[in-house]
């Protein structure tokens, strides 16, 4: 029955497909994705010694190789793979544990309630990065390690948000009327209040993947990685422990930097879509502001425009 | 009033348990790492590992076989007095002594940046969000939000080597000129400034973007309240609606997130001051997990978490005061 | 913003450090902020540089360049009694900073503190020593427990301090010692600040007319990226870093002044093979992987070619005066040579399966984790070279990286099976073969080890060794090392990867008489105290 | 001559979508003439709003004007330039808004709300704009003490005077009141609406009021206008419109409330031929209490909202709770239906409590033994279901239904409460039915656990006038049809009247009064309760404002 064309989902789907931010964000997002599962099936090894260390793009490597003679578009290209995993995973689970903590504790009031939120806010106000910086040094580096510390200082901000959004719904009618019929609470979280907090949901599972890049390649930088992998973390860490910069080589240090950022910035407009679609007074405003003269336009004063119809 | 010194007290408790919470943790994480710091120190320095030594040097960094119960209450008596123990890298320097100068330096370069940049970015929210059909809206979130996408280091190095190295407009690192002498004097606090330019501007020019949705955002929902359209009702001119009656009212949330942030600002200006040598506390913790310095590690991260705690807590008393609403 | 309009205007004008000049401005240590600590006896070396070799000095100086022992607080030693006794003459009229007069009875003093306190003995001579004696002003007697002939570099290379100062300290381990009386050309702090420091010239410095540089300058620079600008804006004078592609980051700017030195300091990096491991006790293994390995490759692509591959020695550079001239009939394990790392390890019984990765007798695929500490880059991109190497010759190799604590305590206790590391360096091979072969270091897995991580010992080895401690004659010490070395190829307890060079680096504007490849007075590397002393008292203002 | 203090003619507004337009407004003319009180209703979505809204040009995107002009001082507001436009409002015109109690900016006080209308559209500052400003707080019989008050320390009828006094501040020629009271509770609703007419007298400004409720109106607009989907249906002196008006649905307004007082009105809302309750009580309540507690350090406080209350309802009964924001009605509601636990006191079941007083889980008997109707009607159904599922889920959890008749059943019940064809209904989204159609499903879902109670909270006061009557009716034929129980809980006694066969009156959360329901009415013991009944009567107004003057005895006569 949900599948109804007139379901919310659909016109939310519809509502962000016809967004021109969001689907310039998903269309980059997919190229990505796109490009880092043929990654391997297109290029050269990229941890292979192929040529002189710091040649400038070529026909042969069209961005040129690395301070080891690796080449750097192969780099970039398998670099997404890890980078991207690892963001999106930690995406996932920094929402999946928001909002099973913060679901619970809005849903349930009380002790649940008072214990959960008191774990959500002393994990809020402990600094992260130097907690990240001790745990990644401690634990063996690699992607679990990374996605795990990432998870463990990302998720309370998700889970307060989550949380304050459950409390909203919570007192909905909707939910004690689904309480009064007898529902099981689980279901009653998962079937009926879990659904209304979609855009929420993916917009926080977008704004814990941009964290979770930019945290991830921080931490790599740092060399507290594993910089024996390629990702796009090590290649900046190799870069600068090259010095890209001061040999002048450009193509060292641009490409990674630049696919994070295009990354980064496609996510943001993803949720920038999605911010526009889930408010309707944007939407509303945008059309109303697509429609009428530009000179009529004032703040809180209503345009007159008589020969519009 | 009894009210909100009730509030204040009870914000002050959950922050002694989560003050008391990042202790434990402190207390625990280092404690759970692999290897011995006296037979690392050893390693370091190429040493022969003698039982003797190495357990007279054991002793006097402290490192005990007591049960951890034990060390743990130790540990707790011992920070309440004030006393963070004896740094194992820069033995025997008190830890207290190392962080101090260090963590002035970050609370300047830190504070300083985000406070500027929180400023500015509620302007320009404040502003965008009111002038909705302006060029400002359409161009200046999208710029911004690209700019931040950049990983932070990425255009931090990037500046340093145009600004600092190729055209030397800036200082290549550290903060203040080895020609003056620290103190209060003017050409100390000019050099102190000189020096903190870039890195601020590296740390504002990737912040400021989201300050600036967050505020814009809230402007919009406030825009849509009814006091707004009362307000326009009235006749009031468009700036004191602006700035009197919305921009008065949206920024009130954004204090908690600058709160929040001061907490990130100060552990994240670790990459500031790694790329510019600039002398706080951020690159020494790295120096500290490297070296598995506990005490430092433990006395860094235990002055963070206080300052982000009393930092929340000024943002609380703030609130408190600008907000009518939370002092009945 | 008008304030940065200011201060972007005031700093065009000031692009280098022109007050700089006064004085020397070096690069050693990887600092934030500087921690006023000038104690030489500090067990965890916190102590700022040069403290042990600079503001104080040792007995004597080992000149890696040159191989000798250099007097310089002492003048001569003679061993006596079968070497159960070792007599120093100390220099005479040597003068403490403050003036006082420098005797044996300091001399004689520092080792007592140490005897006190052991943490301060961290490469234990009380383990040899019986008694430490001033006869008399000039003359300081060693009176050792048993014969050990090496002990000498451990109380040759010792700082001494002054013991009208320091008999006055209750507790020399935890003394910052923030205002030193040293012997040493620099010994007066004229300025101590969080991120800068400068040392002025001893005014009683013992050798006339030195030093010739009126202060060094001690600023902080985390990284070796910091420390590339900093040489490159003209802000460092001498600095012992890592540059990548040097020639092209640092002397192309300015090849009249810009210049640096990397020589090979005799010791040698090694792929450490763990031989309680079942497979890799196998020697034939441990060969075929030496074989398997492309040096040259690996020195290239880890080191920029800085260095050069291995020698079958495990010794090179200054030390290859020890080179047996045996050599060219032994194995020559250490060059590239797939064939005969495949045909090893065919003969040990290792088969390649269809994909070309070999299989131990029952099944298992032949792999092993190569160890690494995270963020040592050049090792990291030495082991991956080493990892596709071996899997060319069908050995899977995972390059696992490892916090520095973690990695030295698995190497301590023998929970690796490859590594890449260091081994045992000395003013003669013998200290680098001890570590090797001797079990005198050998623990169980499991145990620490502070040397012979890969746990390897020969019987006959550890009869030279202990051949090699009684004797101080020139030449049964060569014979002794020569046998080593042959017993070394024979066994290969580890594979030696590359020679291992050091860092250095110097700008020639404002100074000169630093050492180089056409004046090698000394390594020119700030990192190797005391040999930077040479350095110190030798630069001179252009 | 024309002495009309505004002219709107031929106004027309749009709302921009993404497709057509909507008109909001659609050739809208009428003039308000010095010194009357006239009256605009239509209810919602009826244009009424925007069309004053239009006349300030505060009408905020997506809206445009699209045509007409609305001449104030031989001015058209419409063309004037955008300074102009500020100017004259506040000076020409000035409104008190809907939502009053948001109106307020949070952060100012009082003074400083006041003041700044002052200083910008007057000369007066300091000492002459604090004395106006306590000369308007005191017209609104507000303590000069408040004038620092921030506007959450004050109630809600205190918020709205406030309102009322900015409005007055420059003593505008017309003053807008846009539904100034709806929010308010009826006692509060009548005092302040008194006020306003008193200070009409004694000021004399032009009133245009806005309202869905039309009874209230008619007890002193001087003209009315009707409106309905943008266009105005009728405009009538109110005498007029009182004695039936002219169009079906003025006339559809009218009748859409009885009054509290008087005889009973025949034919409205069935009651069965004979009430016979049985003697065993299907739900008995014991001195039920609920207490909130706000912790503190220094003085945790503990609210009562219900207080000892104690009841019996029969089955077959429709039982009438009745009380005002904050008597506790709604709690009770809550409790019975067990969303919040009681403080202390029982609950009693069919004479058995079934551990439901005390219980964290409540027995899955319970719940299909007592259901609920929501006030809301979109917030109770679940917008990313359709109605299907919402009656679904009940029933399999219950497994009343075996899963083949499932269908059938929930389209026999949809079309039972009037949602006509059912097939269609059930397929529908909550947002593509209209109030009333969704507060139908809502009763459909009640009901299709055939439970024992039904707790109806407010089921009808979210909704447009003209269809409350027909949502009771629902009530009063299932009632008959399957033999009901019900507790009626609203705030407003005529409905309670006439669909209840008791009223239980509620008061800070205590029990005030309970009797029969016509009793009751016909004669309350409890001053409460008479207040009651009078603020829900035609000519409570008169009663009101008359109190001070000669017309007093005239009415006694």
């Amino acid at each position: 029955m949900d599948n109804n064309q007139d379901s919310i989902f659909t016109r939310w789907i519809i509502g962000i497909l016809r967004n021109r931010k969001a689907i310039t964000g998903v269309v980059i997002i997919f190229l990505f994705i796109f490009l880092a599962a043929l990654g391997p099936f297109i290029t050269q090894d990229p941890t292979a010694f192929l040529s002189t260390p710091l040649s400038p793009p070529s026909w042969e490597h069209w961005l040129g190789t690395n301070g080891q003679g690796q080449d750097v578009l192969a780099q970039t290209i398998s670099g997404a793979r890890q980078t991207l995993l690892v963001g999106f995973t930690t995406g996932i689970m920094v929402v999946l544990i928001g909002a099973l903590i913060g679901g619970i504790s809005g849903y349930y009031s009380g002790r649940i309630d008072d214990f959960l939120s008191l774990l959500i806010n002393v994990f809020l106000v402990m600094p992260g990065l130097p907690l990240m910086v001790i745990l990644a040094s401690w634990l063996p580096p690699g992607p679990a390690t990374l996605t795990g510390v990432l998870v463990l200082t990302g998720w309370a901000w998700n889970a307060r948000v989550i949380r304050s959004q459950m409390m909203t719904f919570r007192s909905r009618d909707f939910v004690s009327a689904a309480i009064v019929s007898g529902e099981h609470n689980i279901r009653i979280i998962v079937l009926e209040i879990m659904p209304r907090m979609l855009s929420l949901l993916a917009s926080s599972f977008i704004g814990a993947s941009i964290y979770a890049i930019g945290a991830q390649v921080g931490l790599e930088f740092l060399g507290l990685g594993d910089v024996s992998t390629v990702t796009w973390g090590t290649n900046l860490y190799w870069a600068s422990n090259d010095m890209a910069l001061l040999t002048g080589s450009w193509w060292n240090f641009v490409p990674t930097g630049l696919s994070i950022a295009i990354v980064s910035f496609a996510l943001t407009l993803i949720n920038f879509g999605i911010d526009e679609v889930t408010n309707p007074r944007l939407i509303a405003e945008r059309v109303w502001r697509e429609k009428i003269p530009i000179d009529t336009v004032v703040n809180g004063i209503t345009p007159v425009v008589k020969d519009h119809e | 009033m009894n009210q909100s010194l009730n509030y204040l007290l009870r914000r002050l408790g959950f922050y002694f348990i989560a003050a008391w919470a990042a202790l434990t943790l402190n207390f625990f994480i280092p404690r759970l790492m692999p290897g011995d710091p006296a037979a690392i120190i050893f390693a370091r320095f190429r040493g022969k590992l003698k039982p003797e030594a190495i357990n007279a040097l054991r002793e006097t960094f402290g490192l005990t076989d007591e049960p951890l119960l034990g060390q743990y209450w130790s540990y707790l008596k011992s920070i309440l007095q004030g006393d963070l123990g004896i740094s194992i890298a820069y033995f025997p320097e008190p830890v207290t002594n190392i962080i101090s100068s260090a963590l002035l330096w970050t609370i300047f370069l830190a504070g300083f940046s985000l406070i500027i940049s929180f400023s500015l970015g509620t302007l320009l929210g404040t502003i965008i969000a009111w002038k909705r059909s302006g060029k400002l809206d359409s161009t200046l979130p999208p710029v911004l939000a690209f700019v931040g996408a950049f990983p932070y280091f990425w255009l931090a190095m990037v500046a340093l080597y145009i600004f600092g190295f190729e055209l030397s407009w800036f200082p290549l690192g550290h903060a203040y000129g080895d020609d003056v002498t620290p103190g209060f004097n003017m050409p100390f606090i000019l050099s102190a400034l000189y020096h903190a330019a870039l890195p601020a501007l590296t740390m504002i020019l990737v912040s400021l973007g989201g300050w600036m949705l967050s505020m814009r955002n809230i402007m919009i929902t406030t825009l849509g309240t009814d006091y707004i359209s009362f307000a326009h009702a009235k006749g009031l001119s468009s700036r004191l609606i602006m700035l009197r009656y919305a921009a008065r009212n949206a920024i009130l949330p954004n204090f908690t997130g600058f709160g929040m942030a001061l907490g990130f600002v100060l552990s994240g200006a670790l990459l500031t001051e790694i790329i510019f040598s600039y002398p706080g506390q951020g690159y020494l913790l790295l120096q500290a997990v490297r070296a598995q310095d506990f005490p430092l590690m433990q006395g860094l991260f235990m002055t963070i978490t206080f300052a982000v705690l009393a930092a929340n807590w000024m943002v609380d008393i703030a609130v408190l005061f600008f907000d009518p609403r939370t002092r009945k | 913003m008008v304030a940065f309009g200011l201060i972007v205007f005031n700093g065009c004008k000031n692009k280098e450090n022109q007050n700089a000049r006064r004085g020397l401005i070096i690069f050693q240590e990887s600092q934030i902020s500087w921690v006023r600590n000038f104690n030489p006896l500090s067990p965890a070396g916190a102590a700022r540089w040069p403290t042990s070799a600079g503001i104080y000095e040792p007995l004597f100086i080992y000149n890696s360049m040159s191989g000798e022992y250099v007097p310089w607080l002492a003048l001569d030693y003679k061993w006596d009694k079968g070497n159960k006794v070792l007599e120093m003459l100390i220099r005479d009229g040597v003068k403490w900073s403050d003036g006082e007069p420098f005797s044996a009875e300091d001399v004689a003093f520092t080792f007592n503190v140490k005897r006190k306190h052991r943490a301060l003995d961290t490469r234990d001579s009380w383990g040899y020593l019986k008694e430490v004696i001033a006869m008399s002003d000039t003359i300081v007697k060693f009176e050792f427990k048993r014969i050990y002939v090496p002990g000498f570099d451990a109380l040759a290379t010792q700082s001494i301090v002054a013991k009208h100062i320091w008999d006055k300290i209750d507790d020399p381990v935890k003394y910052s010692n923030p205002n030193p009386v040293g012997t040493g050309p620099y010994t007066e702090i004229i300025r101590f600040d969080s991120q800068l420091w400068e040392l002025g010239k001893n005014p009683n410095y013992w050798q006339k007319g030195k030093p010739h540089i009126n202060k060094l300058i001690f600023p902080t620079y985390p990284s070796n990226e910091q420390v590339t600008l900093a040489l490159l804006s003209g802000n460092l004078d001498w600095a012992g870093a890592f540059i990548p592609a040097v020639d092209r980051v640092f002397v192309s700017k300015d090849t009249e002044h810009h210049k640096y030195w990397f020589p090979l300091t005799g010791h040698t990096t090694f792929l450490h093979t763990n031989t309680q491991d079942p497979i890799l006790s196998d020697v034939r293994v441990r060969k075929a992987i030496s074989y398997a390995i492309d040096r040259e490759l690996v020195v290239k692509v880890g080191m920029y070619n800085y260095t050069e591959p291995a020698h079958v020695s495990g010794v090179s550079g200054p030390m290859s005066k020890w080179h047996s001239p045996y050599l060219n009939q032994r194995e020559d394990w250490t060059v590239y040579d797939p064939v005969k790392a495949n045909m090893l390890l065919n003969d040990a019984g290792f088969n390649k399966d269809e994909t070309g990765l070999r299989h131990t007798q029952d099944g298992h695929l032949l792999e092993f984790d190569i160890i690494i500490v995270s963020g040592w880059s050049d090792w990291i991109r030495s082991a991956q070279v080493v990892s596709q190497n071996l899997k060319n010759v069908g050995i899977k190799a995972k390059v696992k990286t490892y916090d520095f604590g973690a990695w030295i305590s698995r190497m301590q206790k023998g929970e690796f099976e490859l590594a890449i590391g260091w081994a045992e360096k000395g003013t003669t091979p013998y200290a680098l073969y001890r570590g090797m072969m001797s079990s005198e270091y050998l623990q169980p897995i499991g145990e620490t080890a502070d040397v012979n991580w890969h746990r390897f010992s020969v019987a006959s080895a550890d009869s030279l060794f202990r051949e090699y401690e009684r004797t101080s004659d020139q030449n049964e010490i060569t014979e002794i090392i020569y046998k080593l070395q042959h017993l070394f190829i024979e066994h290969a307890p580890s594979v030696p990867l590359f020679a291992e060079p050091s860092w250095a680096e110097c700008n020639t504007k404002y100074f000169k008489n630093f050492p180089s490849a056409e004046n090698p007075y000394a390594t020119l590397s700030p990192n190797y105290a005391p040999e930077n002393l040479f350095v110190l008292v030798n630069v001179q203002n252009r | 001559m024309n002495n009309s203090v505004i002219s709107i003619q031929n106004l027309c507004v749009n709302y921009i979508t993404p497709g057509d337009p909507v008109k909001a407004v659609n050739d809208v003319s009428f003039e308000i003439q010095q010194g009357e009180i006239f009256g605009l209703v239509g209810e919602s979505g009826s244009g009424k709003s925007t069309v004053v809204q239009a006349v300030l040009r505060t009408l905020p995107p997506p809206a445009v004007i699209t045509g007409g002009k609305v001449i104030i001082n031989n001015k058209d507001i419409l063309s004037i330039s955008n300074t102009e436009v500020l100017q004259y409002r506040w000076k020409q015109i000035s409104i008190v808004m809907q939502s009053a109690l948001n109106a307020l900016n949070p952060v100012l006080t009082v003074r400083e709300q006041i003041e700044d209308v002052l200083k910008e559209h007057s000369d007066l500052k300091g000492k002459a704009a604090e004395d106006r400003t306590k000369e308007l707080l005191s017209l609104i019989d507000i303590d000069v003490s408040r004038l620092d008050s921030y506007p959450h320390q004050l109630s809600g009828g205190m918020r709205q005077r406030v309102v009322i006094a900015i409005a007055l501040a420059l003593m505008p020629p017309l003053i807008i009141m846009d539904e100034p009271t709806t929010a308010l509770d009826v006692i509060v609703e009548r005092e302040i609406l008194a006020k306003i007419i008193e200070l009409r007298k004694e000021l004399g400004f032009t009133i245009l009021f806005i309202t869905h409720d039309l009874n209230l109106l008619l007890e002193f607009a001087d003209r009315v206008a009707i409106m309905k989907n943008g266009r105005l249906v009728e405009l009538d002196k109110a005498q007029k419109i009182r004695s039936g008006g002219k169009h079906d649905y003025t006339q559809k307004l009218i009748r859409s409330l009885p009054s509290a007082s008087g005889p009973r009105e025949k034919g409205l809302l069935p009651k069965p031929k004979s009430l016979v309750l049985g003697d065993q009580p299907i739900l008995e309540v014991q001195n039920l209490s609920k207490s909130f507690y706000d912790s503190g350090i220094f003085n945790p406080m503990s609210i009562d909202v219900v207080n000892n209350v104690s009841f019996q309802v029969f089955p077959g009964e429709i039982i009438g709770l009745v009380g005002e924001s904050g008597s506790g009605k709604s709690t009770i509601a809550k409790l019975i239906t067990r969303l919040i636990r009681p403080t202390s006191g029982d609950i009693f079941l069919k004479g058995s409590n079934l551990k439901i007083s005390e219980a964290r889980r409540v027995p899955l008997e319970y719940r299909k033994q007592v259901q609920m109707v929501f006030q809301d009607p979109f917030g109770s159904l679940n917008s990313v279901h359709t109605v299907y599922h919402h009656l679904a889920r009940p029933l399999l959890r219950h497994q009343l239904i075996p899963e083949q008749k499932l269908f059938d059943y929930i389209i026999e019940m949809l079309e039972t409460v009037g949602l006509r064809p059912g097939t269609t209904f059930a397929e529908k989204f909550p947002h593509e039915m209209s109030g009333g159609e969704r507060q139908r499903v809502a009763i459909a879902r009640a009901l299709s656990l055939s439970p024992d109670l039904i707790i109806a909270d407010e089921p009808t006061s979210m909704l447009d006038v003209s269809i409350r009557m027909e949502i009771l009716e629902i009530f009063a034929r299932m009632r008959i049809e399957k033999n009901l129980t019900i507790v009626f809980i609203t705030h407003d006694l005529a409905s309670a009247r006439y669909l209840a066969d008791r009223i239980i009156v509620l008061q800070h959360g205590s029990i005030v009064e309970e009797g029969i329901a016509e009793d009751l009415i016909q004669s309350p013991k409890e001053e409460y309760t008479k207040q009651l009944i009078k603020a829900a009567s035609p000519g409570w107004l008169k009663s009101l404002s008359f109190n001070n003057t000669k017309e007093k005895d005239v009415n006694h006569v």
